[in-house]
């Protein structure tokens, strides 16, 4: 009980440490709004822009649940793929670092030219988020307990059985500590994509409303947009952490509360 | 179990020398026929794990051959428990079941009776980590019994168990090895044990193991508690025991 | 060309929606464009955006290039595009600077905000020819706030924009530098197409160039609403005192009607002012000087007067 | 031998193939070197503007190799911090969701008002890295045998001793696929960095040189600096896939060569 | 060892409930003097690694008072071997003096005569998992002994050994015991082992454990492989078992 009050109060506590903190200094120097807006400012842009926030951000999440889907999909999938059949391990996992490396800043105009563009926004947030959840997973994957494996072997398991009934729980604890980076990942690979091959204008997400704020030098708005994008990424996170403790509270060491 | 009747497993000049440079077994030579009751006694270290999961296929000779002319299911109780953490106990036991796609009535009778056996009823929507060591222990044991495998290589699974529910569980073993016609392999530290159990014993020296003695157990079936206070039970306990003394200061030697 | 199915053009710009691509969008809302027998659609470009690339390959028609510069690359690359026109007659490029700085060369001593598309063009040019300093300069990532933040420093913009949001959200009149008075002679916003199209479908171009010229005229001398309009539907973060604020920044500096757009109308090219800029860029080492740069354009579709009676007098 | 053989021969005999098949297409669809220069072209270019790459090369890998190490140890400490003290964890971990979600681009005129431009640089490609290593850290410092942790306090081992002794080593398998993800995401997050705070011009990076090349249409020298990049990317992977496996290769399951 | 002396630790009433709402222990007393020797003696299941931890203090009683009046250095061996595994044997076995900080040459010898004891002098550079089960239990006792604690916990640590072996761990520990005057509580599920060691058996009932009864061993010390032949310890080995038979009967009933 005590623990879950401090789990509560003590980041409110801090937000409200950091945004007193924050207000005290943009008074005490008298900094500028378009140097650095006040947390009333910012907050009071939030509501009167609420609406075309609101859009932009919808736009983004939906980018960026999309990159997360197939972030997770294709990293899981791609670390089977890897586990099951080493020689394709070996073919393509240079393939998948390469990937990971490539700044999408750079190959969004290519990905423009051979992808239709909804197809390339979606590639952009994919190849941000989908490196973590491979790693995670094929750690995971790697670091089953052999004698399981035995007893696997020993009741004749199809590779197919072994994989399901074996090796992916046993993954399970990694996994889900990749698809939580990857959480965040997706949502930066949606900002990024927009900006990199997204189509500026009206229908745009919140990347597009951050650069023109911050080109019109609207900077509440930039703030009020970099605030909503803060939300959005704490709350991705923490949905994944919640849905890790279910799937491994009853077992799995880093879930379990012990008894003292 | 008349000496006529198949070998189910045959190694010959087996030899395991481990990548750390440990040689476990030197030319260990064990012939398994079916319906029989062996036995591998010796001390700690000695190589009685590593002589069982060659016989299961599980590792490589180093040198020498295994043959397995008659095999069919094979039940293995591994000398820890190897439960899978993220399952309850029943799908735990129910796992080789599952795996071989048995039907799920019959499937929940087979668990239902295999937990009875080892006193885990109760326990059946546990996780391993709410169990203690023994209870796990008897876990993997129900997971072992469950399929009815026709070889079952069991690692010193009692040796976690009090006296009153490892007579029972010996007695179960028995019972089982006998109405189906079981083909069983013991491993065990416990020169009684392998007595009351076993038609042969082998006796292996410590490391690199290799058998010292091989020793037939001549008291008919079924054994029970009477058997237990026999002389001829003490007999065959005092000589195992002493061919026993003999391969570890052989080796002290 | 009416009555028969319009001919569907893709035309990407090289920034979102704003007053200094008015002329098109303006063709666009008052019909200009359908007139000429043209179905145009827009796309936006945008920071970090590089339209460029989708000319060559097919997926754009028409691209607004933002200065003669990269229609040097392209024949020094051999790829096959070409600069049909030029939209303004002076590029709009700008330093703003601090009200402390008196003159042009005080801006050597400054910290220089310059983006990665300056510093490939125009920056190169102040090196050679007035000593710059490339040691000095910072990245501009399109956010003044830097700027803003340090006294001592200038960042490059367009004269039709960032002196604007500088004056409305910091509230002090920037001094402001236009390159192009400063010798800085590149067209800018030109229109590129790719060669075959110039061969194929020459009446296409000069169709396309002929109705975004009269867009600007329209644009500029007419009612912009039309324009605006469409400008704030595609960017609604655009304002109309932005708006307003451009295109008189634009009548002003002469941006897009003023040289020799007077007498051949907007658009309008010529040999010696493309030789006057390329052999600046070679100076600057910027571009090879074997560079065929005549290849870079053609007068073809340009210099014929076309709408310079709606220039009110 | 046959296994180590496979891990070397197969992913050449795959670089071979997508060279041929890139080559190939190249020539069969005669695709202009600006939409998609073919192998040998790039090799050209990589080896005429050699010179200059090799720079913006180095320029770049410095900046990775620093915000790597700031990645590795920030990461690491902070997640050592969280372990420690509950309430810490509970207090930041909000923030560093947000830091992980925050785009660069977005905040870098921001860090360049408040830093020393390298300083700038550099907090840019940490905060690019640096969540990767914690989360892993996290979940690694979690799952510690609940038993060694008995044992370590009934022998009234300080905190600093669990930690040092247990904690850390126990982690070490998440900790280093952690720093696997990290050290593709500094090279990326130095390449952000240098796009939205680093220094243009002559002493600039790959990044730059990219952006630049794209720009000026000069596309076999930007494919040929993606492709020193990449190859950055894979050579900083399997250095730090060689020091994972180096340390873990006697005792974990993920490590192990199985005795068959 | 006489009754007037301290109390090292004292549980009174003492019930031990799981989150998952089993029961562990129910009002469990128990009282152990400096310089005793006292078994744990139950069924798998019945509490005694519970009611071990209550006392080393790893795990808080539910319910009743633990009091430690007289507490000093704890060794505890866990049923399980417990092991880091990115530790060699002997890193492993010089823990508890490396967090004592201990000096290098004192832990080195102390090391080096520990594993001496559990015959593992040999594998002190080899990792866990070259260990047999049997080996990495030993390593796991010698790591308890390697401090000579004050107070020595043991959870059935002998069980994965083999007769020989365990009879020399018996005697070494009761040497160890005698002469630096330790209090052991000691962990078994074997009535022959509890009453060759102990001065004292609590044997416990079946889940939830509560002592059912207690009885002192008054042979006396230093016991051998007489007193192991000895009609004393046959007396004594029926009159626990018998006890031990009525607990779980009880329960049954
Ligand atoms: N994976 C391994 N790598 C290296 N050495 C090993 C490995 N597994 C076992 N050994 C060694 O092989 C020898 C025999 O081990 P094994 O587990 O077969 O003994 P055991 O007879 O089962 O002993 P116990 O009764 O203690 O279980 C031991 O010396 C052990 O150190
Ligand atoms: N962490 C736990 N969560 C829930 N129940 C537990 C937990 N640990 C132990 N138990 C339960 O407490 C009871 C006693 O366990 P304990 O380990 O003390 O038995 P034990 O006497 O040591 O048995 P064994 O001889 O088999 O080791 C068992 O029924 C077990 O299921
Ligand atoms: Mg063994
Ligand atoms: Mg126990």
């Amino acid at each position: 009980m005590n623990e879950r009050a401090l789990r509560i109060g003590l980041p409110i506590l801090v937000l409200a440490l950091v945004v007193l903190a924050w207000d005290g200094t943009v008074r005490a120097f008298a900094i500028p709004p378009y140097v650095l807006p006040g947390p009333g400012l910012v907050l009071a842009t939030l509501i009167a822009d609420g609406d075309l926030l609101w859009q932009s951000l919808l736009v983004t999440l939906t980018i960026t649940f999309e990159g997360f889907l197939l972030a997770a999909v294709g990293g899981i999938v791609l670390a089977i793929a890897f586990n099951q059949w080493r020689p394709v391990e070996y073919s393509l996992y240079p393939y998948a670092v390469i990937l990971q490396v490539t700044p999408i800043v750079a190959v969004a105009p290519l990905l423009l030219i051979y992808l239709p563009q909804p197809l390339a926004v979606l590639a952009c947030a994919w190849i941000v988020a989908f490196f973590p959840v491979l790693a995670n997973t094929t750690l995971g994957l790697n670091s089953v307990d052999h004698n399981l494996i035995a007893l696997f072997e020993l009741y004749n398991a199809s590779r197919w059985q072994v994989l399901w009934n074996l090796k992916l729980p046993s993954a399970l604890p990694q996994m889900l500590a990749g698809l939580r980076i990857a959480g965040g990942l997706s949502l930066i690979g949606a900002v990024v994509a927009e900006i990199a091959a997204g189509s500026a204008g009206a229908g745009s997400g919140l990347a597009y409303r951050i650069a023109e704020s911050g080109y019109r030098l609207n900077i509440p708005r930039m703030f009020a947009a970099l605030l909503l994008l803060s939300l959005a990424g704490v709350a991705i996170f923490f949905a994944l952490s919640a849905l890790s403790h279910l799937a491994l509270r009853r077992w799995h060491e880093s879930a379990i509360r012990r008894e003292s | 179990m008349t000496p006529s009747s198949q070998t189910i497993v045959s190694l010959r000049n087996v030899v395991k020398t481990f990548a750390s440079g440990t040689v476990a077994l030197d030319r260990f030579n064990l012939d398994v026929r079916a319906g029989e009751f062996v036995s591998l006694l010796g001390p700690s270290g000695c190589g009685k794990s590593t002589a069982l999961r060659i016989v299961a296929g599980l590792s490589a000779a180093s040198a020498g051959t295994v043959e397995w002319p008659g095999a069919g299911k094979i039940g293995f109780v591994f000398q820890d428990p190897t439960l899978m953490p993220w399952a309850d106990v029943a799908a735990n036991v129910r796992l080789p079941l599952k795996l071989s796609h048995t039907d799920e009535a019959q499937s929940r009778a087979a668990v239902t009776r295999a937990l009875e056996r080892v006193g885990l009823t109760e326990f059946a929507q546990a996780f391993p980590r709410e169990l203690s060591g023994g209870m796990r222990m008897r876990a993997s044991i129900a997971r072992a019994l469950v399929t009815e495998p026709e070889l079952l290589l069991m690692d010193e699974p009692f040796a976690a168990l009090d006296e009153i529910t490892r007579f029972r569980l010996n007695n179960d073993l028995l019972g089982v090895w006998q109405e189906l016609r079981r083909t069983v392999i013991f491993v065990t530290h416990s020169v009684f044990e392998s007595v009351f159990l076993s038609q042969r014993i082998m006796v292996m020296t410590p490391r690199p193991g290799r058998v010292f003695a091989e020793i037939p157990i001549g008291a008919p079936y079924p054994r029970d508690e009477r058997f237990r206070t026999s002389a001829d039970y003490a007999g065959f306990c005092r000589q195992v025991a002493e061919a026993l003394g003999q391969a570890m200061a052989g080796a002290a030697a | 060309a009416q009555g028969q199915a319009l001919d569907k053009v893709r035309f990407g710009t090289n920034w979102v929606a704003e007053a200094e691509h008015g002329g098109f969008y303006q063709a666009l809302a008052d019909g200009t464009y359908a007139k000429y027998g043209l179905d145009v659609s827009i796309v936006p470009g945008g920071p970090n955006v590089n339209n460029r690339i989708l000319l060559p390959v097919g997926k754009l028609d028409f691209f607004m290039s933002a200065n003669t510069l990269q229609s040097f690359d392209a024949v020094e690359h051999n790829i096959p595009t070409v600069a049909v026109a030029a939209s303004f007659q002076k590029d709009p490029q700008v330093f703003v600077a601090h009200p402390d700085v008196a003159k042009f060369e005080d801006l050597k001593t400054r910290t220089l905000f310059v983006s990665k598309e300056g510093m490939t063009t125009y920056f190169q040019w102040l090196k050679a020819d007035y000593g710059f300093d490339e040691a000095k300069v910072k990245p501009y990532t399109f956010n003044a706030q830097p700027f803003l933040a340090d006294k001592n420093s200038a960042m490059q913009g367009y004269v039709t924009s960032e002196p604007f949001a500088i004056e409305t959200q910091a509230r002090f009149k920037p001094k402001v530098f236009l390159l192009a008075d400063y010798g800085f002679d590149a067209y800018s916003t030109l229109i590129e197409t790719r060669r075959d199209l110039v061969a194929r479908r020459p009446d296409l171009v000069q169709r396309f160039v002929d109705a975004s010229a009269i867009g600007w005229y329209h644009y500029l001398y007419g009612d912009s609403r039309p324009g605006n309009a469409l400008i704030k539907k595609q960017n609604p973060e655009m304002t109309d005192a932005l708006l307003a604020y451009s295109i008189a920044r634009m009548k002003d500096h002469g941006i897009v009607d003023s040289g020799d757009a007077v007498k051949l109308g907007i658009g309008a090219m010529s040999d010696a002012h493309m030789k006057s800029f390329f052999d600046k860029m070679v100076r600057a080492g910027v571009v090879k000087p074997g560079t065929d740069y005549k290849r870079a354009y053609t007068l073809q579709f340009v210099n014929k007067g076309v709408g310079v009676e709606l220039r009110p007098k």
